[in-house]
C-alpha cells in the first residue's frame, strides 16, 4: 500500500473542510438572492392565504427571522440527512426528488466523462506523437472545432438524426414506458438503450478537451530526458509511448478530471432538458424556475459533493499511479 | 329558453349514459383479442409532477391524471361548456329558496380495491376542504357559499349554501371524490398517496422514469375501457412529445403541443386535431392603478396597439382562438356577447391607436414616444422566463407598441416571481395567462373589485388588474342571484364595460387543441375532449 | 507594397502560424458581418411577412422560420449580440480573472489561500447551474445583464491560469530584483509581471471570450437570454421550442450552432497559436 | 573599535509548511553570525541547500530571520523601520540568474534607471547616470546599451547590467549569490574580475555565495563554509585552503578538481545516505573521524587560533 | 589497433525561423577502445550535439547534414533504423546530464534496469534480477534499492543508477554527457572516481563531455576542444594541461581559478561566442582572439596534425611556418 496515513487524513479532512464551506454557501446563495420563497410559494394561487404562507414558512424553518438561528437549523438537519421538503414537490422530502433524479446523472456523466477521457487519451496520445502528421493535424482541428460546440445543439442535431429521421434510438426519456413490467434483462438493456445518445452528446462535447490536454502533457512529457533515454535503451516504440510517455502524460491531467466533472455536469443540464432525462440537471434547473430553494439547494449540495467525492477519489487513485505522490 | 349551464347539466346524465352503454359494447369485444390493448397518452410531466397522487394537492403531481383515476360528482365538458354526469347520478335538485343542492349518486361506482362507494366518501372529501382550508382552492367554503355537506342515506348528498349560489354545480367539478377509508387515517394535506385509490376508470398501477401506468377499470360504473392499459408518457418539453405523436410512439395527448407544429402534422392524414375554445385567455395584463395604465385612453390604445391576428397567425399557427375583448370566452354559449368579438372598434388599428393618445392629450416627445403632464408612456413588460415562443410573441408585441409611441422595458421573470407579481401589483405590464373557473359569474367576477387589493396588497382573487367599476360590481352582485334571462343581460352589460375600458389587453384564447393519431385506436368521442377519461373508454384498438 | 508585407509579417507574428492566420480570418469574417450586420442582410429584422417554413432557395438563402422570418438575416443580426456578448463578457472576465490571478499568484500567504478557495469552491458547482440561478433572479434580463452574469462568473479558470503564470513569473530573478531595489508591490505586479503574461492573458482572454458566447448560447436556449434581442441563442431556443426538427428544417437548426461553434474555433485557433508561440519562447514551460 | 558595516546574529531560519493534518518544519539556518568590515570579501561556500541563499535573502531583509538579527552600521535591521525601507542604498544583491533577473519587458535604460527613481536618488531623467553606469560595468559605448531589450544581450553582458543597475543605487555592500554559476567560465572569470575592481575602485563590500572553492579563494579576503545550516569553518582564504580543519572543509578540497595539485593522499569520505542528523555534529554520519561524542553532543563554533574558527571535536 | 568510434566530417543543423543553426560543423576525431576521450568547450558550442549525432538520438528539428560515424567499423548513420535498435545500449549506451530526468519517474529502479536488459534479451526475463541486483552492487548501491522510484534517492544515487543501467549490456562506448553537473562536488567526486573504476574493470572507452576543464584533465586521455561548432585542438590531456596550442584553448584553461600555487590574476576570454547562424568568416575564435592575424579573418584554419604528431590544432598559429608564429605569438605576449 502507498498511502500514508497523513496523506489520507489531510485528503480526506481537506474534502470535509470543502464540503462544510459548499453546504455553507449553498445555505447563503438563495438568500443572497434575495426574495421569499415561501411568500412566492403561497403567493402561487394553487395555495391560497396568509394562514398558509405562515404555515409553511415554520414548516421551512424560516419563521425565525435569524439568519444565524436558520443556519443551525440547516446544519442540524443537514446532519441528520435531511435536505427539507421541496416546495414544488410539496411535501415530499428534497432527498427522494433527488434520490430518484441523482442515478442518471452520474451514471451518463461518470460513463461520458470517463469514455471521454479514454478516447481523447488515445487520441491525444497518438496525435502527439505522431505531432504534426495528418493525424495529428486533423484531430487537433476537429478537437477546437468541438471545443466550441453547444452541448444542447449536438443533442437537437442527434435527435433530428438518429431518433426522428432514422428511428434509431428514442426520442428521449430514460427507460421504456413499459419499464416497469420488465425482466432484469429488459430493463438493462432499455436503460442503456435510451443513455446512448445523452452519453454521445456529452462524450462528443467534452472529449476535444482531454484530447487537447493529454496533447499538450505528452508533447511536454516526450522533451523530458527520459524519453530520449529510453530511445537510447533500444526499447520498443510502443513501450516507449505507453510505458513511459503516456503513463506520464497521464498524471497531471488526472487531478483536472474534477473540474471537467463539473463541466460535464454543467453541460448535463441542458442535455438532459433536450432529451427529457430524469436527472439532476433537469431537476436542478425546474427547481430554479419554480424557486424551489430547498431543492436547489439539496440540488446543488448533492452536485458539489459528487464533485468532491469524485475528486477524493481522484486524490486517493492518485498515489497509486504516481509514486512521487504518496511521499510529497 | 333556460340558462344553457343548468339544461346541459340536466342533460349530460343522459350522455353519460349514452357512453357507458356504447362502451359496455365494445368492451365486450376488446376481450376476445389476445395481446393486451396499450394505448400510449403523451404528455408534458416534469420529474417534480410525480411525488404524489393526491388529488387534493395542488403541487407535486400531474392534474389531469386525476381524471384518469378519480371521478368528481360532475366532469365539465370543455368542448360543449357542459356538465358531465361522473358520480352523481343525474342533475341535483335545487330547494325553492336556492340553498339547498341535493345529488343524487351512482351506487354502481366502486373503488378500485373493491370497497363500497357510499355518500360518506362525498361528504369526507367536501369536509377535507373544509379542515384544510389550504387545500379548498377554489374557495367552496368561502363566505357566502358552502355552509355545510351532509349524506341521505348512502346514496344522497346535501349542499347547504349560506347564500345564492347559482355556479355551485361548475364548482362541483372542481373535487374529485376520495375514499374515506383510505384517507381518515391520513392527513389529507400531506398524503402522498403514493397508490392511489378511486372509483375512475383506470386503476393505477405504476410510476416508473418515463410513463405512469394505469390499467382498465373492468368495473367502471359507466361502462369498462376498451384498453387494457393507458400508459401516459412522459416528456418535459412539448417538442419532444410533438414528435413522438408524429412518430406514432403516442396516439395522442391531452397537452398543448408546440403551435407552429401543427400544420406539419395535419400533413400526416394519421394525425388528428381536436380544438375548441377554453377558459384561458392570454393577454398583456395591465395593472389599471399604475400612472399613465389609469387612463382608459391609454390601455385602450394599447388593446388597439396588439395586431392580434398576426399573433394567432404567425406566433401560433392558427391553433388558437381570438379573445373577445369583452374578456368571456365562447366556451359560455349565450353569455358571451358574440358581437363584440368582431366589432370593428376594437379591431387591431395603430392610427386609431394613437389617435385615441392625442385624442387623450398626449403629445409625442423626442424620442417619437408620447407623454402627457410629464409622464412618457413607458412602461416595463414582464413576461415568464423559459418559454422562448411566448417570449418571441412578447418582443413582437414591443414592437407594435413602439410603433404606436409607447415604449416598453423587457423583463423575464421566473413563474413564482411572476404570479407574486401580479398578486402584489408590483407591475405596469406583464404578459400571461388568465384561467377562470368553468362558470361566467366566476369568469367576470375576476373584474369584480372584491377581487382585488390595492397595489402593494395581495389579491383576493383573479383582479391583478386592479380594475375597479361600481358598475359591474353592481351587475355582477345582482347577476349573482338573478334569473338566467336577467343574468344574460347582465353578463352582456358587464363585457361591454369591460370592452371599453380595456383593464386588460387581450391576445388570444387558449383552448383545448388535441393531438390524436386515428391509424391505430378508433371510437373517439369528439363531443367531449378526445382523450378524456369519457372519451378513452370508448377507444378500442382498430 | 513592402508596407503590405511588412504588415503581413507583424500580423504573423501577432496571429502566429497557419492555425492563427486562419482563426483570424474567421473572427474579421465575422467582426464584419457584426459591425456591418444591417447593411449585409437581405431583409429587415424581425420582419415575418414571409411564408413560414420555407426551404432555403434563391431569395431565402437559409430558407425562413416558423413565424415567416428570413433565417438569414436573422443570422446576421445575431451575430451582432453574440459577439459583443463574447467580447465585452470576454473583456469584464479578463479584468477580474487577472486581477484575482496576479494578486493571489503575487501576494502569496493568506490572500492566496482566502482567493483560491473560493474559486475552488465556486468551480464546483457548475457554472451554467450559477449563470441560470442569477439569471433567474436578477431583477431584469437584458443582454446588459447576461453580459454582467456571464463577466463575473467565468473568471475562475482564468484567475487559476493567471495565478499559476504568475507564480512562475514570481520566482524568475526580475521580481525579486524589483524587490530589492524597493519597488512598490502594485509597481512589481503591474509594472513588471503583468507585462510578461501578456501572451497567456491574451490566450485566456480569447478562451473567455468563446465561454462568453457558449454560455449566452446556453442561457437563452433555456429561456433567460433577453427576447428583443436576436442571438444565434435565442435562434437556437425558438427553433427548438417551434420544433424546427419535425419539419426537418435544419436549415433553421444547424446555421446557429454552425456559427457559436465556428466563431469561437477561430478564437480557439488564434489563442492556442498565441500560447504555441509563447511556449516555444518560454522553453515549453507549463501553463 | 568602531561598529562593524555589516553584522549578522545568531541568524536562525526555519520554514515551515502547514498541512491539515501536519506541520513540517526544516530548519535551513541555524545560529549562523559573522561581520563583514568596510571593503572586505567574504566569501560563503558549502553544498547545496546548506542554507547560502537563505542567509543572503535574510541579509537583504527579502526573508525576515526567524531569530536573530542582522544589523548594519550597529543598527538593528528589525528594530530600525526607517533602515528597513532604505536597506536597498544600504545592501543589494546580484542574483545567480542573469537571464531571468532582467524583465525582458524593458530596455536596458529603464532597467537601470527605474531604480534611482524608485529610491528618489536622482529627480528627472536618469538617462546621463544610466549611462554613467553602463561604462562603469563595460558596456562601452553605452549610447549603444541603452536601449536595448535584454534578449538582445549575452549572458556576461547581462550580468553587467545587473551589477549596474545595483551600483546605481551606490550601496555599501553587494550580496552576490552565485553569481557566475550560470555563465560560461571563461565570461565568470570577466564578471570576478569586473567585481573585484569595482570593489578597489568604489570601496565595496562584497559577499559572494559560491559552490566553487577556486573562486573564493580567487575573490576573498574570508571564507565561511557552511554545512547543513551551520557554520563548520571560516577563516582567512589562503590559510584555510592550505590547511583546512574541518573533514568537510578537506573532503570539499580533495574533491574539488585541480589538476595543478599534486594528488594528495585521499579521505575515505562515506556519501550522505539521507538528511543530516538534527542531534551531535550534523557532519558525524559522514565523517571518518566521527566518534561516540560527535553523537552525543554537538560541537561549538570554537577559535583554536586567531581568526580561524572551526565547530568540531577534533579541535578542541 | 583500430579505433573504436571514428567520427569523419560530421555535421548537424537545426534549421530555425531565422535560418539554419550549423550547431556542429564538419567535425572529426576518433576513441580508440578503452580510451576516454573528453569534449569540452563553452555551453552552446555544440557538445551534446554531437553527442546526439553519433547515437542518433537527434530531436526534431535537428538533422544530420553530413559525415559519417562508425562503430566498430559498422557505419551508424547508414544503418536502418532496427537494426541501430539492436545496437543501441548492447554497444553504445549514454549518460544525460540531469539525475532526476534522465528516470521515469513512475517506474521503479529495477523495471528501469530490467528493461534496458529485456529489451535486447527478451529471453533473460528470469536472470534479469538478479543482474538487476548485480549492477547495483556495481556502483555501491543496496540492492533493496531497486524497489525504490527514483524520487526516493537522493541525485548522486540516482545519477549512479543511471550508471549502472549504461553498463548493463557491458557495451563498448558509454557516451555521458556532462553526468555530473547537477551534482555537488563532492558527490560528483564519488561518482567519478568509481566510473574510472568500473572503466578500469570493463575496458569500455567514454565519450565524456563536460564544462568542468579541469576535471576532464584529472581523468580523461585525450581531450578534445571545440568552439563554435567546430573542432580547434585535440591532444592528449597532459599535453592540454602543460602546452594547450589554440589561443581558445589556452584562454579556457585560464579561467579557472585554482586552488593550489600562486594566486593571480585570470584574464578569461573577452567577448562571447558568435552566432551559428552567421558565423564569423575565417577563423572563428578570431573576433575574441587576441592574436588574430589577417588571415584568420579570412581563412578558414583547418584541424591539422602538430609537429610532435601528439594533438591537432586548427589555428593559423600553427601553419606551415609555425616557428614564425610562434616567434610572433610571443611577442605579443
Ligand atoms: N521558501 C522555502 N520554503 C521551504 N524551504 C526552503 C525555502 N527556501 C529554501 N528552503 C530550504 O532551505 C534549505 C536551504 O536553502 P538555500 O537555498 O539557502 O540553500 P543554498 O545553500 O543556497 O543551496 P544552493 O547551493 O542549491 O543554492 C534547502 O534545503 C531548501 O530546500
Ligand atoms: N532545437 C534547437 N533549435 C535551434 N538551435 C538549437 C536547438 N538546440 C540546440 N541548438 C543550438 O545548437 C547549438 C549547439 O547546442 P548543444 O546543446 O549541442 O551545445 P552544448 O555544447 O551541448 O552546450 P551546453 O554546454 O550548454 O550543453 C547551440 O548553439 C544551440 O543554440
Ligand atoms: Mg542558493
Ligand atoms: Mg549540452
Amino acid at each position: 500500500m502507498r498511502y500514508n496515513s497523513v496523506y489520507l487524513l489531510n485528503r480526506i479532512g481537506f474534502s470535509l473542510v470543502t464540503l462544510f464551506v459548499a453546504a455553507t454557501l449553498n445555505f447563503l446563495l438563495p438568500r443572497l438572492m434575495g426574495g421569499d420563497p415561501a411568500s412566492a410559494l403561497a403567493s402561487d394561487k394553487a395555495l391560497g392565504s396568509q394562514q398558509v404562507a405562515d404555515a409553511l414558512k415554520a414548516q421551512f424553518g424560516l419563521d425565525n427571522p435569524s439568519l444565524l438561528y436558520q443556519y443551525g437549523q440547516y446544519l442540524k438537519q443537514l446532519l441528520h440527512g435531511n435536505l427539507g421538503i421541496s416546495y414544488a414537490n410539496y411535501p415530499s422530502p428534497v432527498i427522494d426528488v433527488i434520490g430518484k433524479a441523482l442515478p442518471w446523472t452520474l451514471g451518463t456523466v461518470l460513463t461520458a466523462t470517463l469514455l471521454s477521457y479514454l478516447v481523447g487519451w488515445l487520441i491525444g496520445i497518438r496525435g502527439a506523437w505522431k505531432s504534426g502528421s495528418f493525424f495529428d493535424q486533423s484531430t487537433l482541428f476537429s478537437a477546437f472545432f468541438l471545443n466550441s460546440v453547444p452541448f444542447f445543439w449536438i443533442a437537437i442535431i442527434f435527435i433530428m438524426i438518429f431518433s426522428f429521421y432514422l428511428g434509431w434510438f428514442p426520442l428521449g426519456q430514460a427507460v421504456d414506458p413499459t419499464y416497469g413490467a420488465m425482466s432484469a434483462m429488459e430493463k438493462v438493456r432499455s436503460v442503456l438503450y435510451h443513455a446512448i445518445l445523452p452519453v454521445f452528446t456529452l462524450i462528443i462535447a467534452s472529449l476535444a478537451g482531454h484530447i487537447l490536454v493529454l496533447r499538450n502533457n505528452l508533447m511536454r512529457v516526450l522533451s523530458e530526458d527520459y524519453m530520449l533515454l529510453a530511445k537510447a535503451k533500444g526499447l520498443k516504440a510502443s513501450r516507449r509511448k505507453y510505458a513511459y510517455g503516456a503513463r506520464n502524460a497521464l498524471l497531471p491531467s488526472f487531478t483536472g478530471l474534477m473540474t471537467s466533472l463539473g463541466h460535464v455536469i454543467g453541460g448535463a443540464i441542458t442535455t438532459e432538458i433536450v432529451f427529457s432525462y430524469p436527472g439532476v440537471g433537469l431537476v436542478t434547473f425546474n427547481a430554479i424556475l419554480n424557486h424551489d430553494y430547498p431543492l436547489i439547494q439539496g440540488a446543488f449540495l448533492c452536485i458539489a459533493v459528487s464533485v468532491i467525492v469524485c475528486n477524493l477519489i481522484a486524490d486517493l487513485l492518485y498515489p497509486l499511479i504516481d509514486p512521487r505522490v504518496a511521499l510529497g | 329558453s333556460s340558462s344553457k349551464p343548468e339544461a346541459s347539466a340536466g342533460g349530460s346524465p343522459s350522455g353519460g349514459q349514452g357512453a357507458a352503454s356504447s362502451a359496455g359494447a365494445s368492451g365486450s369485444g376488446s376481450s376476445g383479442s389476445g395481446s393486451p390493448v396499450v394505448y400510449h397518452l403523451g404528455e408534458t410531466i416534469n420529474p417534480e409532477q410525480v411525488t404524489n397522487f393526491n388529488p387534493f394537492l395542488a403541487t407535486g403531481n400531474w392534474s389531469n391524471l386525476f381524471d384518469y383515476v378519480f371521478d368528481q360528482l360532475y366532469y365539465f365538458n370543455p368542448v360543449k361548456g357542459e356538465l358531465v354526469s361522473r358520480l352523481a347520478a343525474g342533475e341535483g335538485a335545487w330547494s325553492d329558496d336556492k340553498k339547498t343542492y341535493t345529488v343524487k349518486l351512482n351506487m354502481k361506482a366502486k373503488w378500485h380495491d373493491g370497497q363500497p362507494f357510499t355518500a360518506a366518501d362525498v361528504v369526507y372529501s367536501y369536509e377535507a376542504l373544509k379542515t384544510n382550508a389550504a387545500l379548498d382552492r377554489y374557495q367552496l367554503w368561502g363566505d357566502k357559499r358552502l355552509k355545510s355537506v351532509t349524506a341521505q342515506g348512502d346514496d344522497t348528498v346535501v349542499f347547504a349554501l349560506n347564500d345564492r349560489f347559482p355556479s355551485l354545480p361548475f364548482y362541483l367539478t372542481t373535487v374529485y371524490i376520495v375514499p374515506k377509508h383510505q384517507f381518515e387515517k391520513e392527513n389529507p394535506a400531506e398524503f402522498l398517496n403514493k397508490t392511489p385509490i378511486g372509483t375512475g376508470p383506470f386503476q393505477f398501477d405504476s410510476v416508473n422514469e418515463s410513463a405512469i401506468v394505469l390499467k382498465k377499470n373492468p368495473d367502471y360504473f359507466l361502462g369498462a375501457p376498451q384498453i387494457d392499459q393507458l400508459l401516459i408518457d412522459r416528456f418535459n418539453n412539448s417538442s419532444t412529445l410533438t414528435l413522438a405523436i408524429e412518430k406514432g410512439d403516442v396516439q395522442g395527448s391531452t397537452g398543448t403541443v408546440a403551435m407552429p407544429s401543427v400544420p406539419k402534422l395535419l400533413e400526416n392524414p394519421a394525425n388528428k386535431l381536436q380544438v375548441y375554445p377554453g377558459l384561458s385567455t392570454y393577454a398583456v395584463i395591465m395593472n389599471n392603478e399604475k400612472p399613465g395604465l389609469n387612463d382608459p385612453a391609454v390601455r385602450k390604445a394599447i388593446q388597439l396597439g396588439l395586431d392580434r391576428q398576426s399573433l394567432i397567425e404567425k406566433g401560433e399557427s392558427g391553433g388558437v382562438f381570438p379573445a373577445s375583448p369583452g374578456f368571456l370566452s365562447s366556451v359560455f354559449g349565450d353569455s358571451t356577447d358574440a358581437k363584440l368579438l368582431d366589432d370593428p372598434a376594437y379591431a387591431y388599428d395603430a392610427n386609431k391607436a394613437m389617435q385615441t393618445l392625442e385624442a387623450a392629450g398626449y403629445k409625442k416627445n423626442g424620442k417619437g414616444i408620447y407623454a402627457k403632464d410629464g409622464k412618457t408612456l413607458s412602461f416595463t413588460y414582464h413576461m415568464a422566463a423559459n418559454a422562448p415562443a411566448q417570449n418571441k410573441e412578447g418582443a413582437m408585441i414591443t414592437a407594435w407598441l413602439k410603433a404606436i409611441g409607447i415604449e416598453t422595458t423587457v423583463k423575464l421573470v421566473t413563474w413564482p416571481e411572476l404570479t407574486k407579481l401580479l398578486m402584489s401589483g408590483d407591475y405596469e405590464l406583464l404578459q400571461n395567462g388568465l384561467t377562470t373557473p368553468p362558470d361566467p359569474q366566476a369568469a367576470l367576477e375576476v373584474f369584480h373589485s372584491k377581487m382585488t387589493a390595492p397595489t402593494g396588497t395581495n389579491t383576493p382573487g383573479l383582479n391583478y388588474m386592479r380594475f375597479r367599476d361600481k358598475d359591474v360590481d353592481a351587475w355582477l352582485d345582482e347577476a349573482a342571484s338573478a334569473d338566467d334571462q336577467t343574468r344574460q343581460e347582465l353578463y352582456k352589460k358587464v363585457q361591454d364595460r369591460i370592452a371599453e375600458q380595456a383593464p386588460i389587453a387581450m391576445m388570444y384564447n387558449v383552448g383545448g387543441h388535441v393531438p390524436y393519431r386515428v391509424d391505430q385506436f378508433q371510437g373517439y368521442d369528439e363531443n367531449l375532449p378526445v382523450t378524456s377519461a369519457l372519451s378513452l373508454l370508448k377507444v378500442s384498438k382498430k | 507594397m513592402t508596407i503590405l508585407r511588412r504588415a503581413a509579417g507583424a500580423i504573423r507574428t501577432a496571429f502566429p502560424g497557419a492555425k492563427g492566420m486562419i482563426g483570424l480570418a474567421i473572427l474579421l469574417a465575422f467582426t464584419a458581418i457584426a459591425l456591418l450586420g444591417s447593411l449585409l442582410a437581405p431583409y429587415p429584422k424581425n420582419y415575418i411577412e414571409f411564408e413560414p417554413w420555407l426551404a432555403p432557395s434563391m431569395h431565402h438563402w437559409l430558407g425562413t422560420d416558423s413565424y415567416g422570418q428570413d433565417v438569414l438575416s436573422q443570422m446576421i443580426y445575431g451575430t451582432r449580440t453574440s459577439f459583443w456578448v463574447g467580447v465585452i463578457a470576454g473583456l469584464i472576465t479578463t479584468v477580474i480573472g487577472v486581477a484575482v490571478g496576479i494578486i493571489s499568484g503575487f501576494k502569496g500567504g493568506w490572500v492566496e489561500e482566502a482567493l483560491m478557495r473560493v474559486v475552488d469552491l465556486l468551480l464546483i458547482i457548475p457554472t451554467l447551474a450559477l449563470m441560470i440561478i442569477l439569471a433567474s433572479f436578477l431583477p431584469s434580463m437584458g443582454v446588459t445583464s447576461t453580459i454582467l452574469i456571464i463577466g463575473c462568473l467565468s473568471w475562475l479558470y482564468m484567475a487559476r491560469s493567471i495565478r499559476s503564470q504568475t507564480m512562475a513569473e514570481r520566482q524568475s530573478g526580475y521580481v525579486e530584483a524589483a524587490r530589492m531595489v524597493g519597488m512598490k508591490d502594485t509597481e512589481i505586479m503591474f509594472r513588471e509581471i503583468l507585462p510578461n503574461i501578456v501572451p497567456v492573458i491574451l490566450a485566456n482572454l480569447v478562451l473567455v471570450t468563446t465561454q462568453a458566447v457558449l454560455a449566452e448560447a446556453g442561457l437563452s436556449f433555456l429561456g433567460l437570454g433577453d427576447p428583443t434581442n436576436v442571438s444565434w441563442g435565442t435562434i437556437l431556443a425558438l427553433a427548438n421550442a417551434n420544433n424546427a426538427v419535425l419539419f426537418h428544417a435544419w436549415w433553421w437548426i444547424l446555421p446557429p450552432g454552425l456559427a457559436i461553434a465556428l466563431f469561437c474555433f477561430g478564437f480557439i485557433l488564434i489563442g492556442n497559436g498565441i500560447l504555441e508561440k509563447y511556449r516555444a519562447n518560454r522553453g515549453n514551460a507549463a501553463l | 573599535m568602531s561598529k562593524p558595516l555589516l553584522q549578522a546574529n545568531e541568524l536562525n531560519k526555519t520554514f515551515g509548511s502547514r498541512g491539515l493534518f501536519r506541520k513540517t518544519s526544516f530548519q535551513a539556518v541555524r545560529d549562523v553570525s559573522f561581520t563583514l568590515e568596510q571593503g572586505e570579501v567574504l566569501a560563503i561556500v558549502g553544498e547545496s541547500g546548506s542554507g547560502k541563499s537563505t542567509i543572503a535573502r535574510m541579509l537583504t531583509h527579502l526573508l525576515p530571520p526567524t531569530a536573530g538579527n542582522v544589523s548594519y552600521n550597529g543598527e538593528s535591521l528589525r528594530d530600525n523601520k526607517a533602515l528597513r525601507r532604505s536597506l536597498p542604498t544600504f545592501v543589494q544583491m546580484i542574483f545567480q540568474d542573469p537571464f531571468a533577473a532582467l524583465n525582458p519587458h524593458h530596455t536596458i535604460g529603464y532597467i537601470v534607471g527605474r531604480p534611482l527613481q524608485v529610491q528618489k536618488r536622482r529627480k528627472g531623467d536618469p538617462r546621463p547616470r544610466v549611462l554613467e553606469l553602463l561604462t562603469k560595468v563595460g558596456l562601452t559605448p553605452a549610447e549603444d546599451f541603452i536601449d536595448k531589450y535584454p534578449y538582445q544581450l549575452s549572458g556576461g553582458q547581462k550580468q553587467r547590467v545587473v551589477i549596474a543597475k545595483v551600483l546605481g543605487l551606490s550601496p555599501s555592500v553587494i550580496v552576490a549569490d552565485e553569481p557566475t554559476s550560470m555563465l560560461d567560465v571563461s565570461i565568470g572569470v570577466d564578471i570576478m574580475n569586473l567585481l573585484l575592481d569595482l570593489r578597489e575602485r568604489e570601496r565595496l563590500s562584497l559577499i559572494l555565495i559560491t559552490h566553487n572553492l577556486g573562486s573564493a579563494r580567487y575573490m576573498a579576503d574570508r571564507i565561511l563554509v557552511m554545512y547543513a545550516g551551520q557554520i563548520v569553518e571560516s577563516g582567512p582564504s589562503e590559510e584555510l585552503i592550505r590547511e583546512p580543519r574541518h573533514p568537510y572543509t578537506r573532503l570539499l578540497l580533495q574533491s574539488s578538481p585541480d589538476p595543478w595539485r599534486e594528488e594528495a593522499d585521499a579521505m575515505e569520505a562515506i556519501e550522505p545516505t539521507g538528511p543530516p542528523p538534527q542531534t551531535g555534529c550534523s557532519f558525524r554520519l559522514r565523517c571518518p573521524f566521527a566518534s561516540d561524542r560527535c553523537a552525543a553532543e554537538s560541537p561549538a563554533l570554537k577559535e583554536p587560533e586567531t581568526g580561524r574558527f572551526v565547530r568540531c571535536h577534533l579541535f578542541e | 589497433m583500430s579505433a573504436l568510434l571514428e567520427v569523419r566530417e560530421l555535421s548537424v543543423e537545426y534549421p530555425s525561423a531565422r535560418g539554419v543553426v550549423k550547431a556542429v560543423d564538419r567535425i572529426s576525431f576518433t576513441i580508440g577502445r578503452g580510451e576516454i576521450f573528453g569534449l569540452a568547450g563553452e555551453s552552446g558550442c555544440g557538445k551534446s550535439t554531437t553527442a546526439f549525432g553519433i547515437c542518433r538520438l537527434l530531436r526534431p528539428p535537428a538533422r544530420l547534414a553530413g559525415g559519417s560515424v562508425r562503430l566498430d567499423g559498422v557505419e551508424l548513420t547508414a544503418l536502418p533504423e532496427d537494426e541501430f535498435d539492436k545496437l543501441r545500449w548492447a554497444k553504445l549506451s549514454i549518460v544525460l546530464q540531469s539525475a532526476m530526468n534522465n528516470l521515469n519517474p513512475v517506474m521503479t529502479i529495477r523495471k528501469q534496469l530490467t528493461d534496458a536488459i529485456l529489451a535486447h534479451e527478451p529471453d533473460a526475463a528470469s536472470a534479469a534480477d538478479a543482474r538487476a541486483a548485480e549492477l547495483m552492487k556495481l556502483v555501491d548501491l543496496p540492492a533493496d534499492r531497486l524497489n525504490s522510484y527514483p524520487h526516493e534517492l537522493s541525485g548522486g544515487m540516482r545519477q549512479r543508477v543511471v550508471i549502472a543501467m549504461a553498463m548493463a549490456l557491458k557495451p563498448s562506448l558509454v557516451i555521458m554527457d556532462e553526468p555530473t553537473t547537477a551534482l555537488d562536488v563532492v558527490v560528483q567526486h564519488g561518482i567519478i572516481r568509481k566510473m574510472m573504476e568500473l572503466q578500469r574493470r570493463f575496458g569500455f572507452s567514454i565519450l565524456f563531455i563536460t564544462h568542468d576543464l579541469p576535471l576532464m584533465l584529472q581523468m580523461c586521455d585525450r581531450i578534445g576542444i571545440m568552439y563554435a561548432g567546430k573542432l580547434v585542438e585535440t591532444a592528449p590531456a597532459s599535453r592540454i594541461l602543460k602546452e594547450p596550442k589554440h589561443p581558445y584553448t589556452q584562454g579556457l584553461l585560464d579561467s579557472f581559478p585554482a586552488l593550489s600555487g600562486e594566486k593571480r590574476r585570470l584574464t578569461g576570454i573577452p567577448g562571447h561566442p558568435p552566432d551559428l547562424i552567421r558565423p564569423p568568416a575565417g577563423c572563428r575564435f578570431q573576433p575574441r582572439c587576441r592574436r588574430a592575424m589577417p588571415p584568420c579573418l579570412s581563412v578558414e584554419p583547418a584541424l591539422l596534425p602538430d609537429r610532435d604528431g601528439l594533438g591537432k590544432v586548427a589555428c593559423h598559429l600553427y601553419g606551415e611556418e609555425e616557428g614564425a608564429r610562434e616567434q610572433a605569438s610571443a611577442a605579443s605576449e
